[in-house]
């Protein structure tokens, strides 16, 4: 199935015959007590999928198929997203596979391209990314962990945090300072570090859904070899950013909003809130935001299908995503009455529903991935063109 | 004005699209300074009928009227790029209540004889029908009730029948005995009585009061008009809804540019963060509203159910009213004093805003019709 | 009952009694049609009223007794205020009464108390404000409106704008630059102009309410006596700050947002609108937001009843009354459907209440008297004190 | 910390509020790092034990206890101020529920001889009551109706009762064939068994099922109870809502803070006009919060009918809660990344306010109360 003529077979199938296959295996291999979990799940919960996915080729759709991916189609990939979201199917350990892999498959030497896509297609290197760091958030481009040359090594000194995943993984990418003169943003390399290498410690930490999803990382004199730059020293900022570009649309995708719909809505099934004319009207008015919010977002997959690229104007979905699902959260606390405040949930029909868990969970979204703040600061600059 | 819309980014628009929005772009141009609008306001008929020539003889009135009665037949994919200039440029003409909603009454009613004889004339431009349907304020029942036809007399009283005082004659719902059916009322019939209202954009309702007034030719009979009627009302609640995102759409345009010229404490005012998350919240409402019209004109383009046709045309009445009268109540705040003032032009968006917001059902009762039917 | 005796007998009144005693003056002289008047009146409808409370002694009560003032202490000026609220009474054109008589009696000369003092209190004198200018809204101190000596004269020329019933004036007391180096608020003097003065034209500005309530006013080489300087030259901005001072605790009336409520009350109960839930629970948040303003403004009357004065805090009440008021308007609107989009009223028991009306007029609020989002700048600098 | 509440520039608190609240700031200040709170979270009984016992030597909990049952016998006046530093300092103890609500109803009860030998231990700390009286999520009936009393034996079952691990005799409300009626039952006694659901701020509520239990002495009998119970709520619910209010006002405290100091962009984030704003608007919601407590506290302190302090009772509630809720909720966004950690301590208050707003009645439901008891 994953020699180039089954690939380009995905592309021509019909869209509802490749929907139920897809359907159909998650069915088949998907663990289901593992189907709608509400936090980011380790290599221990999730490894064995990964190597799921990774048998049967489907670990990387995005890839092109020369580099071993399924190379779907803008139309098919978001199908394939799709299907798996609306089954609970959970997110892998996949910066290898959204970010490593693109970014070498564009940037990278021969060499890396050989050495480091069938480790990630194999399950063998896991990745983490060390972008942020205690002083940097938004303000990503002030970044201080230091690479300094020393014949053919870098040698490695700073500290990275909310690195997603750190102590699954084996492999950090990351930005570094090769260059502290001149233009914050001109002095930055991309690096790839193995890490086991001596010098690095990774501390977790929990956040306050009380799971251990982020860990900082720390680097004391760590050697890197030279080679491991990949699109050349100080050039790191600029790929970086081409590689947010290529993740637009998922900062899009309406998903947090609408699974927290789905949460609302059973909760409302089961403790009968429908009766309660005070209870529809608010649940109407979200339900509304949302299926706006997926009018809006179909608009922007359609420029995918057409071929066309999407600009900074996403942030608009991600704004409103967020900001939607927060308020289906606050509906479902209140709505809990006394259960707002305790940390287990409603049993419903269709599984347990937190709504204290869920407003707590819902959280970060409207921070990471760039603030809603950050997001407005950039619809204000780079689509209103208001003056500075 | 520069066009911060998304469309120009992320939407394709057809030759032909692009052939009448640009037709639709320079009729308003003729007007930027809304000296038409202005003119009209609080005189009646509450809008301008040299316009509306204007319109007949570009062809719009006929946009939804099938060929063989003198129209061009396209559907909303066409004519939504026209409302949308129509609400940018407040263009002073009863474009949706007579080349949308009473068009679409005589279209899909069963009187032939009646479709051949008047539909020329209202693509013409030469006779205009208003529709007068509506017997409580609030409500979106087509069910007549209170109007009553009894012997051919009619008796009763419609309320809300938008620029009234420029209609030829009247499309009335009334209850016989059997049910709801439709028929045509002259306007000089004796028994009609007008009172108007007038609207704060300058316009006018009318209230019509019948006293044993003779009805003219039945345009649907009972097994049609309540049908007929739900189907050309959710199609003006579209309609409208595209004029409020022109509306919506110009207003947040002249905001970014005022703020952006405008200075105070030696910047201009458009480069304060908290005025620009301000604009951004607002855009972000416009561009929402545009993504569920696109959806709602290809749905009312193609076949869908009755009810599905309702539940979209309430989705989409709901969001723009809202939209249209957040970012105009906020236009007018953040041009500061200067927004206050009727010389100012933002004033005149809001107050489109409030009567397009308010006609046919506003949000709120969008909101729960939706929930009607979808829950 | 002008004379200083009587005066001091108010502030010694129990309150109730002198509550009564001024709710009973009201009932037997305001004008029956001239209560809860939804504009602001003109020297037409309203002078009469005016000379009415002239001759009552009434007019000032603010003022010291030696002024020819009621002289009331905070506690009875704030019930005088209040019982006024209450019964519907009207503003009058009130600047010479609230803003250039406290003026006089701190900065004025004594030659400028004798001669306008008693001209205010005999209706002799109507005054206009002379301080917004098209360029300085927010942004005063940036004003422009020059006044270059000349002999014993200013030349002075300009252009003010949003001048309150510059129509009914025959004085303008205004801010003109005298100094146009250094920093922009120490070049600016307090000078009293005669309207009839040549060169002096008054063009009215109608609103949105399709009401003349502003005008603007030019100003083409008007010659002014220097000594209708108050407080001196280059002084005007401190003096034009101190009067803001002293009006501190009349931007924190709740009174916008109770009468629109009691508006909307009015309505609710004549079209049955307490019969759906949906209403009322958007009343109720309205009327607790109300309540509970009301608790925090008569927090700060309480600090002028014990004597003491109240800082720029008191923009929280302007901002939470102001928008407040909006909200009530809104969902006036929203309740009346169709009649949102009407010029007309809806009849009620208690007099014609007007949706669409209400919420154009409430829109200004927000804006006149420091925009709300100046008194959000405030609030972050002074109260919070957070980094500029 | 800087105070940034408006208490200082325009309360004023009398020479025995000072001493009291000097007293309280001095208690939560040996916790600053809130290590105690951390401390007890998860674990059973979900507070701290020492706490109680300092909390007893302060004579704290004997703030509402009139002197003849060795209380101090003060009023919300003077415990207000307590109260708000238990919200600033988190502190982990079952302040409202014991020493506040369940003293209430024993104190207003008919039983001499248990007020006599029980709220002196009360007082000292060594004997720790829970009141047991919601027989349904969201309710807010004092009538007992699930839970009966026949033959002195309890059947039925009691939930969210706060602290319940730490209790040492429950305060339940049974119906008996002539109505409500309040009896203590020892925590050990037979055929009553606990279960615990843990509480987002690390505290457990008790869900208490009765199955034949022996009850001990009557607290109130018919005639008494249901009123009892009323005043016991709704002195809770003020009492709720003043610790609410430090929670707010501490979490604002931290946010200026972090703000003022956390650099981005070259610049403190403090400094950005939109942070700005929106902490204003945060710094509004606490200080109309603050307001509306000052009022309540003086009217519960005065003679007011129980309806007029219901209707208090729930416009407080409904406030604080609401604001409480949206202070920390917007102080996590705030602090950006750093706020969704469990290090910092800015996600405590959220959990907190997350607890106290749900208990008792949250802001929708108290709205709801409001309307039903003013309208």
């Amino acid at each position: 199935m994953t020699d180039e003529q089954a690939v380009n077979e995905y592309n021509v199938m019909d869209d509802d015959t490749f929907r139920t296959m897809v359907h159909d295996f998650y069915v088949e291999n998907y663990p289901d007590e593992l189907r709608f979990s509400p936090h980011r799940m380790h290599w221990d919960e999730i490894g064995d999928w990964y190597l799921i996915l990774s048998k049967k080729g489907w670990l990387t759709p995005a890839w092109p198929a020369e580099y071993g991916g399924m190379g779907l189609d803008a139309n098919k990939l978001l199908i394939f997203m799709d299907v798996g979201e609306s089954y609970g199917v959970g997110r892998t350990p996949d910066m290898g596979i959204t970010m490593v892999g693109p970014l070498l498959i564009q940037h990278g030497s021969q060499e890396q391209k050989d050495h480091y896509l069938p480790k990630i297609l194999a399950g063998e290197y896991i990745w983490c990314q060390g972008y942020s760091e205690p002083g940097s958030g938004s303000d990503l481009a002030s970044l201080q962990t230091s690479a300094v040359r020393d014949g053919d090594n870098y040698i490695v000194n700073g500290h990275k945090t909310w690195t997603t995943l750190a102590m699954d993984a084996n492999m950090i990418f990351m930005l570094v300072r090769t260059n502290k003169d001149g233009k914050k943003q001109e002095g930055i390399t991309f690096l790839l570090i193995p890490l086991d290498t001596p010098g690095i410690t990774v501390r977790p930490i929990i956040n306050l859904a009380m799971h251990d999803e982020f860990a900082e990382v720390f680097f004391d004199d760590v050697k890197v070899p030279v080679v491991n730059v990949v699109g050349g020293e100080n050039n790191g900022w600029t790929i970086a950013k081409a590689l947010l570009g290529h993740e637009r649309i998922f900062i899009g995708s309406p998903k947090f909003a609408i699974l927290a719909m789905s949460r609302l809505k059973s909760m409302a099934k089961s403790v009968s809130l429908f009766d309660d004319p005070l209870f529809v009207e608010r649940y109407t008015r979200l339900q509304l935001d949302i299926e706006d919010l997926f009018a809006s977002y179909k608009r922007f997959v359609e420029v995918l299908k057409r071929g066309g690229s999407i600009g900074p104007e996403v942030s608009m979905l991600k704004i409103w995503n967020t900001e939607t699902q927060q308020r289906v959260t606050e509906l479902m606390m209140e709505a809990a009455s006394e259960n707002g405040g305790i940390q287990d949930g409603i049993e419903t029909g269709d599984g347990l529903v937190r709504p204290a868990g869920e407003v707590i969970a819902s959280r970060p979204t409207t921070i990471y991935g760039g603030s809603n703040e950050v997001q407005r600061n950039i619809l204000a600059k780079a689509v209103l063109r208001l003056p500075t | 004005m520069e066009d911060i819309s998304l469309q120009s980014r992320i939407d394709v628009l057809s030759e032909q699209q692009v052939l009448i929005q640009d037709s639709a772009v320079a009729f308003i141009a003729q007007d930027e300074e809304l000296k038409k609008t202005r003119d009209n306001r609080f005189v009646q008929p509450g809008f301008d009928q040299q316009t509306w020539k204007e319109m007949a003889e570009l062809g719009w009135l006929g946009f939804l009227i099938p060929e063989q009665y003198g129209g061009i037949g396209l559907g909303f994919d066409d004519l939504h790029t026209v409302l949308i200039q129509l609400g940018k440029g407040l263009v002073p003409a009863p474009f949706v209540a007579t080349a949308v909603i009473a068009a679409s009454v005589l279209v899909n009613g069963d009187n032939e004889a009646v479709k051949k004889d008047r539909l020329p004339a209202l693509v013409a431009g030469e006779w205009k029908p208003a529709l007068a349907w509506q017997e409580a304020r609030g409500s979106m029942c087509v069910k007549a009730e209170q109007v009553k036809v009894v012997d051919g007399k009619l008796s009763g009283r419609k309320i809300f029948v938008p620029d009234a005082g420029g209609a030829d004659d009247f499309i009335v719902s009334a209850a016989s005995a059997e049910g709801t059916e439709l028929y045509l009322v002259n306007k000089d019939a004796a028994g009609l009585s007008i009172d108007y209202e007038q609207r704060v954009d300058g316009g006018f309702y009318g209230q019509l009061s019948f006293d044993r007034v003779a009805v003219g030719d039945k345009v649907a009979g009972i097994a049609l008009a309540e049908q007929v009627l739900a189907a050309a009302l959710d199609t003006g609640r579209v309609a409208a809804s595209v004029e409020l995102l022109g509306v919506m759409t110009r207003a947040l345009e002249i905001t970014v540019d005022y703020t952006a010229q405008r200075v105070q404490f030696d910047k201009p005012i458009g480069s304060f963060q908290a005025l620009q998350h301000k604009m951004v919240d607002l855009f972000i409402l416009s561009e929402i509203s545009r993504s569920v019209v696109l959806q709602t004109i290809g749905l009312f383009d193609s076949q869908t159910s009755a009810e599905g046709r309702a539940a979209a045309a309430s989705q989409v009445k709901a969001r723009c009213s809202d939209a249209a009268l957040q970012i105009t109540k906020s236009a007018i705040q953040l041009h500061g004093g200067i927004g206050y003032t009727d010389e100012a032009n933002i004033g005149l968006y809001l107050k489109k805003a409030m009567y397009l917001a308010s006609w046919l059902g506003n949000a709120s009762a969008h909101r729960a019709r939706y929930a009607e039917l979808t829950l």
